[in-house]
């Protein structure tokens, strides 16, 4: 189960989330050619290895924003917000950064051992 | 005692509106005290919950939701934003006890410690305020209100909720 | 090549099984091929039967990666059946369908169908309606299909829940449908393939094409060029990452679908069951195994392993329908990669690439539609012409929008 | 009963003696001794046969003492409900339990479908793909089913209660063995929060099965020091008797927990969940068995669970015992036998050269020792009678005598032992065979696991203490931030199993069957059929042989299998490439999986605000779109079509009330508030006045319908969009998706308020006369407040949002008022509208009112092929301005064709006969039967008289008047095609 790091509500289960589909994709406006707005309605990129694409935390903030991620591995390697250009991914830290130990967590270890 | 571990209908008169701004303005915001991310502020007689970037949930047992609404209308004056009374569509349950984040920890698996959390809880979007260290109110549709007291009941029949020893001592 | 049957087997046993020949040889790839079909599935080894047997066409070569029949023909959950709604579609799947009903003999090769009937049941008033509407569709194309009552289906069905959460309100079957031997499916055609002198070559990855003006006339592999009249692309999951090498963009997604297995019990489910509602289909297997699987995983994935939540829902689905399961035990999940179109129909035929031929977008149906798919793409490929059968599979159909799109008109999608 | 069986020994074995526990197998009564499992218990009491194998119906014994178990797979009936295909190996002994055999007529001792054993000769390998294809499968198939399948379905109430859980951690470890204890200990000692899950009830792993001394001391205080420290820590959860079957991405593990299964208040299993930070495999390894003809005998059994069950049972296997090996480790089962009094004939190893202090040991106990040799067949029926020893070619592949026969009636047989890499392989790791080592070794995995112990090959005790221990810091320690690489697993700590020379396979005596695959009954001949066909890639092989298929999923043959391949082939295993391991590494209940979600809890069914007084007022509630809603309220005598029959006359002829709640309410608010709905809307937005009401339709990019509604203007910058009550979520999530995607520039806020305004619907005649009855601030008086308007006030002192829409064609409101005030105010509408004939109007009433009028229900009629030029909304798209969400792909040639199937009206001709929603229009008469269309919505309408239908037909809007052949379920009707306005075209009524 993918572990996706919210920008703003930390690290969830991918059932919080709605997968957008690749992201950066332009619309274009009402003079496209029907070949060109066929591209856009139904040819994606369907990368075998870093997609880009974007996510929705829909039960948790509501906010869309953009994860890079190895669609082989299903390693995630950045979150960035909607509108942002994609990172150069040898820059980005990774995004696979885990919540600090939670007090609440560790009562519920209490209450098993 | 398990039985009293969930309280359903809490907080029945308690005032909660719900308060949007354009992301433009989200600085603005935090400037004017509401609570960031996994936060909560009480302030006077209002609390505030962060339910996102550009949300909150503003609570209050004794200001009417009218008053709060008219507090973000001020504060918010010339700024993109929307307030509206949720006090009808949001219904409250208490979770109480040393065995709560036990409970809790069977409808999601996500850090309980924080403050503020909204998240999908036993398949359903919920918002828990954590204002003790074991004490979260939990606030929801009001039309799932059946549906969650059912999960509650069947989840406090496992034995781990009602015996203090469960595991290593056998 | 041994000829199989009763008389060979006992023959068989009398010579300790010594004397049984390979079922396949294992080529060495020549210079070139009338034809090379990439991806030794189904669909690309029924394709080169085709080839060699209606069409005379024997200097063909099958290519793959990895091991033949390994990719999603080994991973489906083998339902063959043409309940289809749109006329096309049910054409196509019904010409399937009658050739899966004469393979075994065809292919000197027992696939084991079982046609066990297949049954889809509504949860809702309305879903009945649509279901009557998919019904009456299948009908009017001349295919069997039976509304049934919840008694009916009571009586087909016993462990069945009709009172859960989502009550049935009643169903349609198609009794011809039901479940095949996937492997047989795969090993049947390869075995007669590799008679009729198609070479069958594994482990070897083509990883680009040759071209001259344009056209297509070789295949790259990691051991050198095979040139090639025509090429086929069979290669479900991975139609994108081939068809780029030629610029070639498809409106086509790759994503993980589950199935799962539990342990074999004695028989207790006698037909396939399809809910739409609860998104679930459930079978019993000869081997006793029930093989269960459901809606994709949500998300691009080239991985051929399944998440967590799919698998989870796909369980609690089968217990909501069959609370009698939950003493049973989940033995084996896995996952193939499919390709997912926008309108749920396969994209089939020629492309704009001289010589360069597309078998894709098979969505989670493809394994049904073997016989036919080889069988039209032979066609196709032998005589430059479209198969009348698939002519509107074409690729053009998402530039005009003249989509066939099975899901939305079976209310499934919408 | 005192007496726990005739090979329970004196003393030994980590039980309570004191308490002894009865139990039936296969209607005998036995007994055994709390701290059993149901093997150990069975072995005690002389049980050799316990079941039957799955295709030759063979008798088989106990084998392993674990997991592992390809035999002991048994029927146990605790209180009343019974479950199949328990590991014997496994189940702790209940007091009470009922064990029967399953797969076998009429007992376990005699089964008369033995005779598959005897036709052997016809059923090799794929026997079936040659066979049965004539006249047709189906002709043998219901009898092959019937044979297959292991256990049966289980009866009687089954009480097991199921729940799920979740945990996370900084340092997950799998198996409490030694090296996963110290691991556990220094996690925690760093200051990791440890979960240490075990799958046993008991912690320490094959320790508790030795004697062998660690670090100088006994196993068990070394084990019950440790735990005790584990114990103590808060940082540190246990799980017990808890099996990790799936790892998935991300280090998330999933674990079936049996803790609880024999809880007094009944069975509870759960299913965990574990998201860990870092992941310690220490999951041990796997005894293999050899192979030899007859290998399959009950009293052959696993060295190492020989000693399992001397050590912790106290039961000896057998009174005469060989002991059969290709390596040192399993001379201390002759050893430890011997020393506790049970006689050893003979070690049979196959090796040339003997580690000299074991050979050192044997003689020192007077044991014969018989190097160079192998068992290579045996004799007995039920039990083992003898063994064949043969001195073999060092290589293993020759005989070099005639061989003596040994009797005895338990052999023990090993062949070292294989890590348990299942887990590892399910998290992506990659394994390989090493041969130095003969056995499968894990390489390396890109997810954050470290393996350790006997799973990582280190099989000596000091070795995989220390580097469990070193897992367990460096795991504590290691940054969390940095991202997961490859990780290759440490070998500096491995150790071969003893001086293991791998000669697994004994030389064929004649064609005696040498079994590799014991639950399936596939040979070593199956295997090399298989490699002569060609089914040579391990993939191929599993599938045509089915080995390592079964429901041990090849714990005790993979091995095996690979060994005789590699022998056929000629090519060494390491190249021959092993099967990837998938999840479930043991089988879990689907219960438990579920959680018991079944049910109200397997979707949650909502409730609306007045949903109460819809209860006590006899309302039929059914499901639409996760809502209970009432289709119609029931009075007395009445069946569902009268009841709704009389609600739609109560709306024609007087006054109707209806809760339409979980309709969906989005404020938009802000400067660009109509902006944004102009671009989404289909319809004009922009020259929408304050106070006004609107009906809009919602496309997709492909210009498809997916919702309409009406949407008001509040105030120029604040918009009040409805949908559909099922689009409710969808639409406000669209809707925010394109503000937040494609046009954040635009200024607005998007808030959904559904659930907080209930809607209470009036519709007839006298709905404004009621309304007027309240003291409200609102004039509705027709002029003042038209149709297709919006006024926002109180009424009775409430809160309310009035909108003058009407989906009956009758003058229409729809009030909103807070949810938590909705019930009162319905009681106060049903009260005042007495003296107006008012009545509650179901659902099924409701759309049939709209049926008469014609008007289109989204997802009714409509599909995902239907445009808005089918439901004849071109002109207006012709007026409207500007480009909005699908308004391109409706400038494509194919959605502009009239011949696409469009909306129309359906008015049986063919007197008494019904018209329903499914049916098709189909070209008649008839060259050759097509479907033009079909019926999308049908009924009977009480006001008309007559069943009337709307549906989808080609070129429909042209063909108005045109009879047509409706066709259902081979019965077809006549038709006529008309405009879909049925009652009240005008709309006089609705407009008054």
């Amino acid at each position: 189960m993918l572990q996706i790091h919210c920008p703003y509500c930390g690290m969830r289960d991918e059932e919080e989330y709605r997968f957008g589909g690749e992201s950066h994709v332009t619309r274009p406006t009402l003079e496209a050619s029907d070949v060109a707005w066929a591209d856009y309605l139904f040819n994606r990129i369907n990368p075998k290895g870093i997609a880009f694409e974007r996510w929705l935390h829909s039960y948790g903030c509501g906010r869309w924003f953009n994860v890079a991620r190895d669609t082989v591995t299903h390693e995630i390697l950045a979150v960035y917000p909607m509108g942002a250009a994609k990172p150069q991914l040898s820059k980005v830290e990774s995004a696979q950064t885990r919540e600090p130990v939670s007090r609440a967590m560790r009562s519920v270890g209490e209450g098993l051992s | 005692m398990a039985k009293h571990l969930v309280e359903f209908d809490a907080h029945s008169r308690r005032a909660k509106v719900r308060l949007r701004t354009g992301m433009s303005v989200i600085q603005e915001a935090t400037r004017r005290g509401l609570p960031g991310p996994l936060e909560a502020k009480t302030t006077g007689e209002m609390t505030a919950l962060w339910l996102g970037p550009d949300q909150w949930l503003l609570l209050s047992d004794h200001l009417s939701a009218e008053k709060l609404i008219a507090m973000c209308a001020t504060e918010f004056a010339g700024l993109s934003h929307h307030a509206v009374d949720v006090s009808a569509g949001l219904s409250c349950a208490t979770v109480d006890g040393e065995r709560a984040p036990t409970l809790l920890s069977m409808g999601a698996s996500i850090d309980w410690s924080a403050q503020c959390i909204r998240a999908r809880f036993a398949a359903v979007p919920v918002v828990a305020h954590r204002h003790a260290n074991t004490s979260f109110d939990l606030y929801y549709d009001r039309s799932l209100r059946e549906y969650l007291r059912q999960w509650m009941c069947h989840s406090l029949r496992d034995p781990l909720l009602t015996e203090t020893s469960c595991r290593s001592s056998r | 090549m041994s000829h199989y049957s009763f008389l060979s087997l006992l023959s068989g046993a009398l010579g300790r099984h010594r004397r049984w020949s390979q079922a396949w040889r294992t080529p060495t790839p020549r210079k070139a091929y009338d034809v090379v079909i990439v991806g030794a599935g189904g669909q690309g080894l029924a394709t080169a039967y085709y080839l060699a047997k209606k069409h005379g066409i024997r200097n063909v070569a099958v290519i793959d990666k990895g091991w033949l029949g390994g990719g999603n023909t080994g991973r489906n959950t083998q339902v063959t059946r043409s309940n289809y709604f749109w006329p096309e579609s049910a054409a196509f799947y019904e010409h399937s369908l009658k050739l899966y009903e004469g393979l075994s003999r065809e292919l000197n090769f027992n696939v084991m169908l079982s046609q066990r009937g297949i049954l889809t049941v509504a949860h809702s008033h309305h879903e009945l309606e649509s279901l009557r509407r998919w019904a009456n569709a299948i009908q009017v194309n001349g295919i069997d299909s039976e509304l049934m009552t919840p008694g009916q289906i009571k009586k087909l069905v016993p462990l069945m829940d009709l009172e859960g959460r989502f009550p049935v309100h009643g169903g349609f079957i198609q009794r011809r449908g039901g479940i095949s031997r996937h492997d047989a499916v795969a090993w049947g055609y390869a075995r007669a393939a590799n008679a009729l002198g198609v070479d069958i070559i594994q482990q070897c990855e083509v990883i680009g094409f040759h071209r001259q003006s344009g056209r297509v006339v070789g295949v790259e592999t990691p051991n050198g060029t095979i040139g090639a009249g025509s090429v086929v692309l069979s290669v479900a999951g991975h139609s994108t990452v081939l068809a780029g090498k030629l610029g070639l963009r498809l409106p086509i997604n790759s994503m993980a679908l589950q199935a799962m297995v539990s342990e074999p019990i004695k028989p207790c489910l006698d037909t396939v069951v399809l809910s739409p509602t609860v998104h679930m289909y459930v079978s019993q297997s000869d081997r006793g195994e029930l093989v269960l699987g459901g809606g994709a995983d949500v998300y691009t994935s080239y991985a051929q392993r399944g998440g967590l939540p799919a698998f989870q829902h796909n369980v609690t689905a089968l217990l909501e329908l069959f609370p009698a399961f939950r003493q049973l035990r989940l033995m084996r999940q896995w996952a193939g990669i499919v390709d997912i179109t926008p309108d749920t129909t396969p994209i089939m035929g020629r492309t704009p690439i001289e010589g360069f031929y597309i078998n894709c977008g098979w969505g989670t149906g493809g394994y049904k539609a073997i016989p036919a798919g080889g069988d039209t793409m032979a066609h196709t490929v032998a005589t430059g012409q479209a198969h009348p059968l698939i002519a509107k599979f074409c690729l053009e159909r998402f530039v005009s929008g003249a989509l066939i799109d099975e899901g939305a008109a079976a209310g499934v999608a919408h | 009963m005192s007496s726990s069986g005739a090979y329970r020994l004196a003393q030994g074995g980590q039980l309570d003696r004191s308490r002894s526990l009865s139990f039936t197998f296969n209607g005998r009564l036995l007994s055994g001794h709390a701290g059993d499992t149901l093997a150990s218990a069975l072995l005690a009491n002389g049980i050799s046969v316990v079941a039957r194998s799955f295709k030759y119906h063979r008798p088989r014994g106990i084998f392993s003492a674990g997991f592992e178990e390809p035999n002991a797979l048994l029927r146990v009936e605790i209180n009343g409900a019974a479950v199949p295909l328990v590991r014997a190996t496994m189940q702790p002994l209940v007091e009470g339990m009922v064990v029967t055999s399953e797969n076998c007529f009429p007992s376990v001792d005699f089964d008369l479908a033995r005779i598959f054993d005897h036709a052997h000769a016809l059923l090799p390998a794929g026997f079936y793909n040659k066979t049965f294809k004539w006249p047709g499968w189906h002709t043998y198939e219901s009898a092959i089913r019937r044979m297959a399948g292991l256990g049966t379905l289980p009866t009687g109430e089954d009480k097991t209660a199921f729940f799920r859980h979740n945990l996370r951690c900084d340092v997950l470890v799998v198996g409490a063995g030694i090296a996963g204890l110290s691991a556990a200990l220094e996690a925690s000692r760093a200051g990791a929060r440890v979960t240490l899950i075990e799958q046993d009830a008991e912690l320490g792993g094959r320790a508790l099965c030795e004697r062998t001394p660690i670090d100088g001391r006994s196993s068990q205080s070394w084990i019950g020091e440790v735990v005790g420290e584990l114990k103590a820590s808060s940082q540190v959860t246990i799980l017990r008797r808890t099996l990790v079957a799936g790892y998935y991405d991300h280090n998330v593990l999933t674990a079936l927990d049996l803790s609880d299964n024999e809880h007094p208040t009944g069975p509870v299993q759960r299913f965990w969940t574990i998201r860990a930070t870092e992941v310690i495999l220490a999951t041990g390894a796997i005894e293999q068995p050899l192979m030899f003809a007859h290998n399959d005998r009950p009293g052959i059994m696993l060295a190492g669970a020989v000693r399992a069950y001397l050590h912790r049972y106290g039961v000896a296997a057998g009174r005469r015992a060989v002991v059969a090996t290709n390596n040192d480790d399993a001379y201390r089962t002759a050893f430890d036998l011997h020393d506790a009094g049970v006689e050893v004939a003979a070690i049979v190893d196959a090796r040339e050269r003997v580690t000299a202090e074991v050979e050192e040991e044997a003689k020192r106990r007077g044991l014969k020792v018989l190097r160079s040799s192998m068992v290579v067949d045996t004799r007995g029926t039920t039990t083992l009678r003898a063994v064949a020893v043969h001195a073999i070619s060092s290589d293993g592949f020759r005989l070099r005598d005639n061989g003596v026969w040994i009797s005895c009636d338990t052999l023990a047989v090993s062949s070292g032992w294989n890590p348990t890499v299942h887990l590892y392989s399910q998290a992506g790791g990659r394994v390989r065979y090493d041969t130095s080592l003969a056995c499968i070794v894990p390489d390396s995995c890109r997810q954050r696991v470290r393996i350790v112990g006997a799973a990582n090959a280190e099989f000596a005790a000091l070795s995989a203490i220390a580097s469990g221990a070193r897992a367990g810091r460096e795991a504590a320690c290691s940054p969390r931030e940095s991202q997961p690489v490859p990780r290759g697993a440490s070998s500096e700590y491995r150790t071969a199993t003893n001086g293991i020379q791998p000669i697994r396979r004994a030389p064929q005596t004649r064609s005696a069957r040498q079994w590799v695959d014991l639950l399936h009954d596939v040979t070593a001949s199956d295997i090399e059929l298989a490699a002569r066909e060609n089914y040579a890639a391990v993939e191929h092989l599993k599938r045509y042989t089915t080995n390592g298929m079964a429901v041990d999923q090849g714990k005790t043959s993979n091995l095996n299998a690979l060994s005789v391949l590699s022998e056929v082939t000629g090519r060494d295993i390491g190249a021959l490439g092993t099967t990837t391991y998938r999840p479930q590494f043991m089988p879990v209940t689907f219960g438990a999986i579920s959680g018991d979600a079944r049910g109200d809890l397997y979707a949650p069914p909502r409730h609306m605000p007045a949903h109460q007084w819809h209860v006590t007022h006899a309302a039929q509630l059914d499901d639409y779109g996760g809502w209970k809603r009432p289709a119609c309220y029931l009075r007395a005598g009445e069946n569902r079509d009268v009841a709704i029959n009389r609600e739609v006359k109560a709306v024609r002829s007087a006054l109707g009330l209806f809760e339409g709640s979980p309709l969906g309410k989005i404020e938009v608010r802000g400067r660009d508030a109509a902006r944004f709905l102009h671009r989404i809307y289909l319809n004009n937005v922009t020259s929408l006045q304050p106070g006004k009401v609107r009906y809009g339709l919602m496309l997709n990019e492909n210009g498809i319908v997916i919702d309409d509604g009406v949407f008001a203007c509040l105030s120029p910058e604040h918009y009040l969009v409805s949908t559909t009550s099922g689009n409710a979520e969808r639409i406000a999530g669209w809707l925010d998706e394109w503000h937040q995607c494609e046009w954040p520039e635009l200024d607005l806020v998007l808030m959904p308020v559904t659930s907080q305004w209930a809607v209470l619907t009036l519709a007839g005649a006298s709905a404004r006369a009621l309304l007027q009855q309240f003291p409200s601030d609102i004039d509705f008086s027709a002029a003042a407040f038209p149709h297709m308007s919006f006024r926002e006030g109180r009424i009775g002192g409430r809160r309310a949002r009035v909108q003058r829409v009407s989906f009956t064609g009758e003058l229409s409101y729809e009030i909103s008022v807070p949810a938590d005030e909705a019930e009162e105010l319905w009681q106060e509408l049903m009260q005042r509208g007495a003296q107006f004939g008012i009545t509650p109007i179901g659902l099924e009433a409701w759309l049939i009112l709209r049926l008469e009028k014609g008007f289109l229900h989204v997802g009714s009629d409509t599909d995902g092929t239907t445009n808005p030029l089918d439901l004849g909304f071109g002109p207006m798209i012709q007026k409207k301005v500007g480009d909005f969400v699908g308004r391109r792909s409706l400038m494509r040639a194919h959605d502009q064709a009239t011949s696409r199937r469009q909306f129309v009206g359906l008015e049986v001709l063919t007197t008494g006969s019904s018209l329903v929603a499914g049916a098709h229009i189909i070209t008649s008469p008839a060259p050759m039967k097509r479907s033009e269309g079909f019926v999308t919505s049908a009924g009977f309408s009480p006001t008309l008289g007559r069943f009337i239908g709307l549906g989808l037909l080609e070129g429909g809007h042209a063909r108005i008047d045109e009879t047509v052949t409706v066709f259902d379920e081979g019965r077809t009707v006549q038709a006529r095609i008309v405009k879909p306005a049925f009652f009240d075209p005008s709309g006089e009524r609705m407009n008054g």
